[in-house]
This record gives structure tokens, C-alpha cells and sequence, in this order.
């Protein structure tokens, strides 16, 4: 009886310890059987303060501090830093060192689609696709390991340029790699288009429009599956990128099927680039010098993380300190997106369509909420609340 | 004597202990396999006995608000179910122990009375996963069971009995699978079903609803479902194989046929990406359930 | 439309009607407008989007200290490369802005961060619980407010 | 009288020895940088699998043995872990992993950190690094683990001991 008075709606909890979620962020779905009426999200439980944090160090710290926002793109947040640091005081890192951090941005990019390839290809069930596409991973994580020295929060930049420099070794080495990265992409290309069974999970599913990716502000391969040019190395580039342009991938249909497409496409794309830039790396120093202190004044950059347009703000006082950093990623563009999306979607459904963003929690946690999606009114119950609130509601009727 | 004899079918061997062991060996083989064909090492040879060991060992917390005496009950009545269906089927290449005109049924319902525990056991629960779980097995069991059923009985139309044993005598000297075919894939599937495996594992998938409705299950409840899962693993291919291929009359062809099809369905386990609940509902009523009236269609009339 | 362009435009539509606005140029490819009045704030944002010029990109709240006692938030409208910043300056005490949640849907996102970091109250925004900052979080403290007294975490731990 | 002390020990031993080749792990990331929690995954992946182990990543609290925390505690997430390590059944054991789970690492000061994970919950073992390579994070496991032989126990008392009377 109980069972009956409650199946008029029911709150599934997801997270902070979920297994769909490498990472926490609590999730709330109302289900109708099971379709989804409601999504809620509330983040905040990888919420360090990193922004505060980075007002009471100094530059130098500030770089290691922001390079653990995320693990997984860890250097186009050092990235962006050292750009906006530079631009604030008014220099600009070798072209060299420049060519050099765009290679690494784009080996980065490999290894975070990979990742997200095995991750969403796990929350659709399909385990064997996960096990492969984090084999081919371990042949980037191998490259970045060589060049840098670690497996995941690498410390390439330095204020004024970058830490290493690439040889003629390391470079046949990457080229080795690559080639090996390329066959395969090309393999899941064909996986990911042709299996029926995975289609079924994807194809039609999480539709956005373009429209509503404009409206809903959606960026980077999300964006980009639903035909929004978005994307800062075509549009605004910046570093290396404007010396090795890169293809905007695009895709009209805005399903899940879409946004797995461009970024597979995207893999290629990328391999290319770290192809040409080893072919055309230019000669000369790895760094110039920055002062202690960095003259006042504000500088404001766009840069392509792997999971869209991520957005550093900086303030200078002229001290060895920074006045307000304000740091703004990509996924909180995105979450948007998928409370809306996944209203009137199946609960089986809604994994996918979280992984369909590639979302990040603890890059946005370091700052960020997000919430509700209609009325706001949205109520946490508990079970036994919800169960009491049914047992009232019949009473009432039975009057 | 007759006492003795009976005790040492139900508890040591064809049913019990026999059992036990050996189904969580072919759930070693199972696992072993799935890691092979992922490019993986996968676990040890002893890895379940490990595991249930383990769970045996392990404190079991009752939850509040649920039944205690379903919560402790439901595990053992699975188990028991499944060892109980042990009688009647031709486990080891060795005639069934007892056998009676219509078995067949009996054996299919004791079946999915492991099914239908785990899915009480979940409704039992308070956690929300647990329920979800819950309703997902038992919509689940709706979809797969009828096809499945079907799919069992068309060797049975043949033979012209509903008795396991006879059905398995008649079917020695016959490869039902290559005048059956359809009714072998559906049957292959649907065992899958009963399985839970993948694809067909919705009702527990990890990425959505946690461990299903055994989340509230540790220790000792685990243990004994798990053990119930892996007597059903060699009951079902026992089935499966000796209906429709060819019998199997002593050990080594058991052995080889059933580990041929446990072979067939890692396989299958490794290409499939996890069906939605509705999507498994459709599978079965729209393709399973037609295909094996086909098949019935063409028996009767050809 | 290339940039120069994008910002002539935008230039154009800040600085017709009565609006009280400053305009300068920064950077070469960001237009800084100073807006003067709040309540032509939102009207001003709708000129922009009419136009199709920019998307909200990111809102940055700043604290410009005791002695200016003001409070400043930024909004960054990009468009290719472009930037459209919108400055607007808000005393720290009983700090008020208008929500832009009617006209660009997300926003709430940044505006709920602006409220919790800043006790910035934004007059229109329909959701107003703590959703990033945890459910103990004292009242009348804003983490990113530069005298926000953060001393919570030792008194907890014992640790710096 | 010596005849149940036998079968004692053997269950004993038995129990162990199951306790060591089947640990079953519960990952829980109490606001970590995503890091440690990549590589704990990796760990899962062919190159280094850890189910030849036995380990199994469970998605219950009630069904596993050891729980991976990875990342400094934040003040959200201070109350899921403490309920979390609740939930989980004895025997349990805590492994902190990375630097920030051990300390609070590089966040240590930040306003909604509390520091590291033995701040929250008893910690069993620690495993270093910024992030751990999966190598790292299956020999903090299975040292973990190892320590639960008698044999290996034992061998460590005089070690304790020694400790101990330094310490006093």
C-alpha cells in the first residue's frame, strides 16, 4: 500500500559518492516509474576555495595551486595563468615555449577524450570499450610521462614559458605513439558510428538544439555537436594557435551520438596538430624573465580546455600577489544543459547524458553552484518524509 | 539407506555442496574470460571461493525498517530454490535423481524463485536504489519469462514429455539446435536474462542505481545470493545444453558443452552495451516471444 | 562580422538613447563600458542581445577594499575574439543589482555565486539557498569578500 | 579442549586469507582534483588490473572492504564521509590516497578545507603522491592488506614495541 501512495513521484539521489560520478556533485532526479520529471543539482563538495586561496599566495604558488583545480586538465589551467600573468606583464613566452604548451594542450586533449570515451562508453554498460580505450590512454599517459615527468598534473608552464624543452627523441617517440593513437581513433570512429547496440544509447538521445545550446550557454564539444562555432583555438586564438590553426568540428544533430562524434573527430584533429607542430617547432630560448612583482592592471583570457571555453580573470595590485582571480570552467556552462536535458528522459538514460557533457565537478566546485531547473521550489525529502507526505496527502483525500 | 542417499543428493551430491563449487568455478570462468577478451589478466582461480569466504566473515547489518526475518529469509529461500531445481535436472552427465511427469515447470519456477527473492529482498528495503532495483528485477523477470519458457518447452513438445529426464533422453540422440535454432538463441538469451549479465544487467547497473536491490545486502545475504546466482549459472546451462545440444550423457561432454556455451555468452557479454529496462522489455516481447512462436509454428506444422 | 566591427557596434548601441554610460578601449579587442545608472543596466544588456552581439561568458565580482567601500561586478560578453565588459559599481553596504536571468537564462548560474562570495542581493533572482557553500555556513560571511573573517576552519581543525 | 582451538585457527586462517585476496573497494572523492580519482580508475585498466588481485570496485558502502579517499576534506563533503565509512561493515579499512587526502596538500589553508582525511575518519593507510601512479595506489592496497597475516603482524610487534618505549 505504501508502495502505491509513494510511486506518484520518487527522488532518486545521485552522489557525491556515486559510481557514475568519478568526482562528487549531488544529483536529484524525480522519476515517474521511470522517466525523469525533475533534475536538481547541488555542487560544492569538491568547493575548496581555491579563488580565495589564491589571493594569500604568491604568483610563483598561485601556478601549483591552479594547476590542481583539475586533474584532468590541469595544464590549460596553468595555461591560462601564465597567459594572463604574461599579458599583464607585458610579455610573451618564446615561441618555442609557446609551440611547446600547445603541444602539450593537444596531448592533453587526447588523454581527456580517451578518458571520457571509456568513462561514457562505462556508463552505457559497454565495459569492453572502457577497457580499450583506457589501454590506448595508457600510450599518451606514456608520451606526457616522457616529456614531463608525471602521469597527471604535469607543471610544464612556468611564468614566462615552459619547463622542457622537446628533442629529437622525444619527439620520434611522440610520432610513434601518435601513429598507434591514430589507427585506433580511427577504430572507435567506426565503433562508435556503426554498433547498433551503442546507437541505441546514443543516437536520439539528449537532443539539443542549436538554439537551445545558445541559449542555454553551452561551450566546447557540447556546444559544438549542436552546430554552436564555438571554439577559442579557431575563433579567438591565442598562443601557438595562431601560427597552427586547427579545424572546427562540427555536428548539426545535438544527440549524444553527435557530441561523441566531434570529439572523436576532434581526437584526429588533434593528432594532426601535435604532428605539425613537431615538424615545425620553432627554434629559440623556453622562457624569459618575469618580475617578482607583476604590474598592476587587469587581464581577462579565453582558452579551449578539452571540455569547452574556459575563462581566467586576473587582477594585479602591483604587489607579489594577486588581487581577485576569478576563474570560470567550462562544465558549469554545461550542467546547465543537462537538468534540462534530462527532464522527460529515462533514469537509464541520464548517466549518458551527463557523460554527454564530460562534466568536471571539481573544476567548477573551486567556485561555483548551480541549481534547480523550473520553479526553484524544488524540496529534498527524505524517505520517510516522502512516505509521511503520501500518507497525509490519501488522509486528506479520504476527507 | 534411502534416507542417506536422499541427504547426500540434496546436500553433497548432484545438489548441495557439488553444486557450490562447482558453480562458483564456472563463475571464475565467466570472470576469467570477460578479462581476457577486455585484454585484462582477471582474477585467480579461487577468486569467488575468496569472495564468498569473505562475505561469509563479514558483519551483517540489518537495516532499519525492513522485515528481519524476510531480510535473513529471502537469501536462503533463493538458495534453496536453486538447489532444490538441482534434483530434477541431469547435473554431471548423471540422470536426474527424481523426476516425476512435468517437472520441467517445476524446475523453471524454482528457477526464478531466485529472481523473485532478490526482488522482494529489494522491495523488503527502504533505500531507494534497492526499490528501483527491485521493480527493474521484477519487470524484467515479466519480460524474459514468458519467451524463455516457450523457448524450453519446444524441445519438450518433441520429445512428447514434460519430464526433464526424459526430455534429455530424447534429446541424446538428437542436435535440437539444428531443427530448433530459434529456439536455442532465444533460450541462450533469456538465460541471460535470468543471469542478470550483461547487457541484460539493468537491474543492477552500477552506473545508475548503485548494487540494485541487493544494496542494502552485506555480508551473509550476499554470500547466500551469490551462491543461489551461482548454482542458477550451471543449472541453466545444464538445461540449455542438454535440450539442445545433443545431450550430455556423461562428464566430459557436460563439462565441454556447458563451458562451450558459457563461452558463447562471455562473448556476447563483451559486445553488448547494457539494454534500458524498456528496451529489454521490447527485445523480448517484440523478437523473443515472435521468434519462438515461429518456431512452434513450423514444428507443429512441418 | 569581424571584430572591429563587432565592437564599433556595440559602441554604437552603448551609447545611443539616454544612457549614462563611460566607454573606453582597454585592450585593443575589448570594449570596457562603464554603466552609471543600474536601472538601465538590463535595458542595456537587451540592446546587446538584439543585436546578437556577444555571449555571457563569465560575471566576476570584485571587491575594491575599504577605502573605495565599493563593490564592482564585471560582465564578459564575448564574441569571437572580442570582449564586451560591462562594469558595474555598487556600494558594499545593502549591495544591490537586478538579476539578468529574463534575458539570458544562464546567468542564475554566476549570479547565485555572486550572491554567496559577495552578498551581492540580485532583485530577481528566483533561487536563493546556499547551494555551493555548505548548509553550516555562518550568515553575513562572504568567503570572497576582502575582510571576510575565515578563521571558521582553524577554530575547527586546529590547523592552518 | 585442544581439538576447538584447531578449528579455530583454521577459521581464522581461513577468514584471512579470504579477507586478503578479496578486497573489495568503495572510491569516495571527498574534494579531490579529480587526479588520484583518474588513477585509482586506471588501476581498474588493462595495463594494470586490479581484479588479478581480486579487487573489485563496489558502488555500496555495504558491500565493501576498503575505501579509497582521495582529496582534502571539505566542509560539504565532511558529513557524506563520515556516513559513508558508517554505512560500510566490519572489518574496514581507510586508505588515504594523494597528498591532499594525507595532509590537505596543496589546498591546506582554503576556507572550506578541513585538512586531510584522518582530520574526519581513522586512516589505516597512506599512500603519497600528487597523484599516486596506479603502481603506487596497488602496493598501498595490497601492503595494506599484507599487514593482516599473522605472520606479518607478528613480525612488526617488536618494531611497535620498540616504538612505543622510544616514544615513552
Amino acid at each position: 500500500m505504501e508502495n502505491k501512495i509513494t510511486s506518484e513521484s520518487f527522488t532518486i539521489p545521485m552522489g557525491p559518492q556515486h559510481p557514475a560520478l568519478k568526482e562528487p556533485g549531488h544529483f536529484q532526479f524525480t522519476v515517474d516509474g521511470e522517466i525523469v520529471t525533475r533534475a536538481y543539482v547541488r555542487l560544492g563538495y569538491a568547493h575548496r576555495g581555491i579563488e580565495k586561496a589564491a589571493e594569500s599566495r604568491n604568483w610563483v604558488q598561485d601556478l601549483y595551486l591552479l594547476e590542481r583545480v583539475c586533474g584532468i586538465c590541469s595544464h590549460i589551467h596553468s595555461f591560462a595563468y601564465c597567459l594572463a600573468v604574461e599579458q599583464l606583464a607585458h610579455v610573451e613566452a618564446p615561441p618555442r615555449a609557446q609551440a611547446i604548451r600547445v603541444l602539450v594542450a593537444e596531448l592533453e586533449r587526447i588523454h581527456s577524450h580517451f578518458l571520457w570515451m571509456g568513462v561514457s562508453a562505462h556508463e552505457a554498460g559497454f565495459d569492453t570499450l572502457f577497457m580499450y580505450s583506457w589501454r590506448d590512454r595508457e600510450t599518451v599517459m606514456d608520451i606526457l610521462e616522457g616529456l614531463t615527468g608525471n602521469r597527471v598534473n604535469y607543471s610544464a608552464n612556468i611564468l614566462g614559458g615552459v619547463k622542457f624543452d622537446v628533442d629529437d627523441v622525444q619527439a620520434a617517440s611522440i610520432r610513434k605513439g601518435l601513429d598507434f593513437l591514430e589507427e585506433r581513433t580511427n577504430h572507435y570512429l567506426q565503433v562508435l558510428g556503426k554498433d547498433a547496440m551503442f546507437l541505441q544509447r546514443t543516437r536520439g538521445i539528449g537532443v539539443m538544439t542549436r538554439a537551445q545550446a545558445e541559449v542555454l550557454g553551452a561551450v566546447g564539444p557540447t556546444a559544438r555537436a549542436s552546430n554552436v562555432m564555438r571554439d577559442m583555438r579557431v575563433t579567438a586564438p591565442y598562443s601557438a594557435y595562431r601560427q597552427f590553426s586547427i579545424r572546427m568540428m562540427l555536428d548539426s544533430r545535438g544527440d549524444l551520438e553527435a557530441r561523441f562524434q566531434v570529439r572523436v573527430q576532434e581526437l584526429l584533429e588533434s593528432i594532426r596538430l601535435i604532428r605539425q607542430i613537431l615538424d615545425n617547432l620553432p627554434q629559440g630560448e623556453l622562457s624569459v624573465h618575469l618580475p617578482r612583482r607583476i604590474p598592476a592592471g587587469e587581464a581577462a583570457v579565453r582558452l579551449e580546455a578539452p571540455r569547452g571555453e574556459v575563462f581566467y580573470y586576473i587582477k594585479s595590485n602591483g604587489t607579489d600577489k594577486p588581487e581577485r582571480l576569478k576563474v570560470r570552467t567550462p562544465t558549469i556552462c554545461n550542467l546547465n544543459s543537462v537538468i534540462r536535458l534530462a527532464v522527460g528522459h529515462q533514469l537509464a538514460d541520464v548517466p549518458m547524458i551527463l557523460a554527454g557533457i564530460d562534466p568536471c565537478f571539481s573544476c567548477n566546485d573551486r567556485m561555483v553552484t548551480l541549481a534547480d531547473e523550473r520553479d526553484g521550489s524544488e524540496r529534498l525529502m527524505t524517505w520517510s518524509e516522502l512516505r509521511q507526505h503520501g500518507i497525509d496527502f490519501y488522509k486528506q483525500a479520504a476527507k | 539407506m534411502t534416507l542417506i542417499s536422499v541427504l547426500i543428493a540434496l546436500f553433497v551430491f548432484p545438489g548441495g555442496l557439488f553444486l557450490i563449487v562447482a558453480g562458483l568455478f564456472y563463475q571464475w570462468f565467466n570472470r576469467k574470460l570477460l578479462a581476457v577478451l577486455q585484454n585484462r589478466i582477471g582474477p585467480r582461480w579461487f577468486q569467488p571461493f575468496a569472495d564468498v569466504i569473505k562475505l561469509l566473515a563479514k558483519e551483517e547489518v540489518i537495516p532499519d525498517g525492513v522485515n528481519p526475518y524476510l531480510f535473513i529469509g529471502l537469501p536462503i529461500m533463493a538458495l534453496a530454490g536453486a538447489l532444490t531445481a538441482a534434483v530434477y535436472v541431469p547435473i554431471a552427465g548423471i540422470a536426474p535423481s527424481y523426476g516425476f511427469s512435468g517437472d520441467l515447470i517445476v524446475v523453471l519456477y524454482l528457477l526464478s524463485l531466485l529472481t523473485l527473492c532478490i526482488g522482494l529482498a529489494g522491495a523488503n528495503s527502504l533505500d531507494r536504489f534497492s526499490l528501483v532495483g527491485a521493480t527493474r528485477t521484477l519487470t524484467q523477470l515479466f519480460s524474459y519469462e514468458a519467451p524463455f519458457l516457450l523457448a524450453m518447452l519446444g524441445p519438450a513438445l518433441v520429445a512428447g514429455s514434460w519430464q526433464v529426464g526424459k526430455i534429455t533422453a530424447y534429446a541424446q540422440n538428437h542436435w535440437l539446435i539444428l531443427t530448433q535454432p530459434l529456439g536455442f538463441v532465444v533460450a541462450l538469451v533469456g538465460l541471460m536474462g535470468k543471469l542478470e549479465m550483461p547487457p541484460f544487467d539493468a537491474p543492477e547497473a552500477h552506473t545508475e542505481i548503485v548494487a540494485g536491490a541487493l544494496t542494502e545486502y552485506s555480508g551473509r545475504g550476499l554470500a547466500i545470493f551469490d551462491l543461489g546466482r551461482a548454482v542458477e549459472l550451471i543449472i541453466g546451462l545444464t538445461l540449455v545444453s542438454s535440450f539442445y545440444l545433443g545431450g550430455v550423457a556423461n562428464l566430459p561432454l557436460f563439462v565441454v558443452k556447458t563451458l562451450l556455451l558459457l563461452f558463447v555468452m562471455v562473448g556476447l557479454q563483451s559486445l553488448l552495451t547494457r539494454l534500458r529496462i524498456d528496451q529489454t522489455i521490447g527485445l523480448w516481447w517484440r523478437y523473443g516471444t515472435l521468434l519462438v512462436l515461429v518456431q512452434w509454428f513450423f514444428m507443429v506444422f512441418a | 562580422m569581424n571584430n572591429e566591427e563587432i565592437l564599433t557596434l556595440a559602441e554604437q548601441i552603448v551609447k545611443s538613447w539616454d544612457w549614462k554610460t563611460e566607454v573606453s578601449r582597454s585592450q585593443p579587442n575589448q570594449l570596457d563600458v562603464n554603466i552609471l545608472n543600474l536601472e538601465q543596466f538590463v535595458p542595456i544588456v537587451v540592446g546587446l542581445r538584439v543585436k546578437r552581439l556577444g555571449y555571457l561568458s563569465a560575471i566576476v565580482g570584485l571587491d575594491l577594499g575599504r577605502e573605495a567601500n565599493q563593490l564592482e561586478v564585471l560582465y564578459y560578453f564575448c564574441e569571437q575574439s572580442s570582449m564586451i565588459v560591462l562594469h558595474l559599481r555598487i556600494p558594499r553596504q545593502n549591495a544591490r543589482i537586478p538579476s539578468l536571468c529574463e534575458v539570458i537564462p544562464s546567468a542564475e548560474v554566476f549570479e547565485r555565486e555572486l550572491r554567496e562570495m559577495f552578498g551581492i542581493e540580485i532583485t530577481g533572482l528566483k533561487t536563493i539557498e546556499y547551494l555551493y557553500l555548505p548548509e553550516d555556513w555562518p550568515d553575513g560571511v562572504f568567503p570572497m569578500r576582502k575582510d571576510a573573517d575565515l578563521t571558521m576552519v582553524t577554530a575547527q581543525t586546529g590547523k592552518v | 579442549m585442544k581439538e576447538p582451538n584447531v578449528w579455530r585457527d583454521v577459521m581464522n586462517g581461513l577468514k584471512t586469507w579470504a579477507r586478503v585476496n578479496s578486497p573489495w573497494v568503495l572510491h569516495f572523492n571527498s574534494g579531490s582534483c579529480n587526479g588520484c580519482d583518474i588513477e585509482i580508475l586506471a588501476t581498474l585498466t588493462p595495463r594494470y588490473d586490479m581484479e588479478r588481485m581480486g579487487v573489485k570496485l563496489q558502488a555500496s558502502p555495504r558491500h565493501a572492504d576498503v575505501l579509497l579517499c582521495t582529496g582534502p576534506v571539505t566542509r560539504q563533503a565532511r558529513e557524506r564521509l563520515i556516513r559513508i565509512y558508517e554505512q560500510m561493515n566490519e572489518p574496514k579499512f581507510v586508505v588515504a590516497v594523494g597528498s591532499c587526502g594525507i595532509s590537505g596538500g596543496v589546498f591546506q589553508g582554503c576556507y572550506n578545507v578541513m585538512g586531510g582525511i584522518d582530520q574526519v575518519i581513522p586512516v589505516n593507510a597512506y599512500i603519497a603522491g600528487c597523484p599516486p601512479r596506479p603502481e603506487a595506489i596497488i602496493d598501498g592496497v595490497v601492503k595494506l592488506l599484507a599487514s593482516l597475516m599473522p605472520a606479518q603482524r607478528d613480525a612488526r610487534l617488536p618494531q611497535v614495541e620498540q616504538e612505543k618505549a622510544a616514544i615513552q
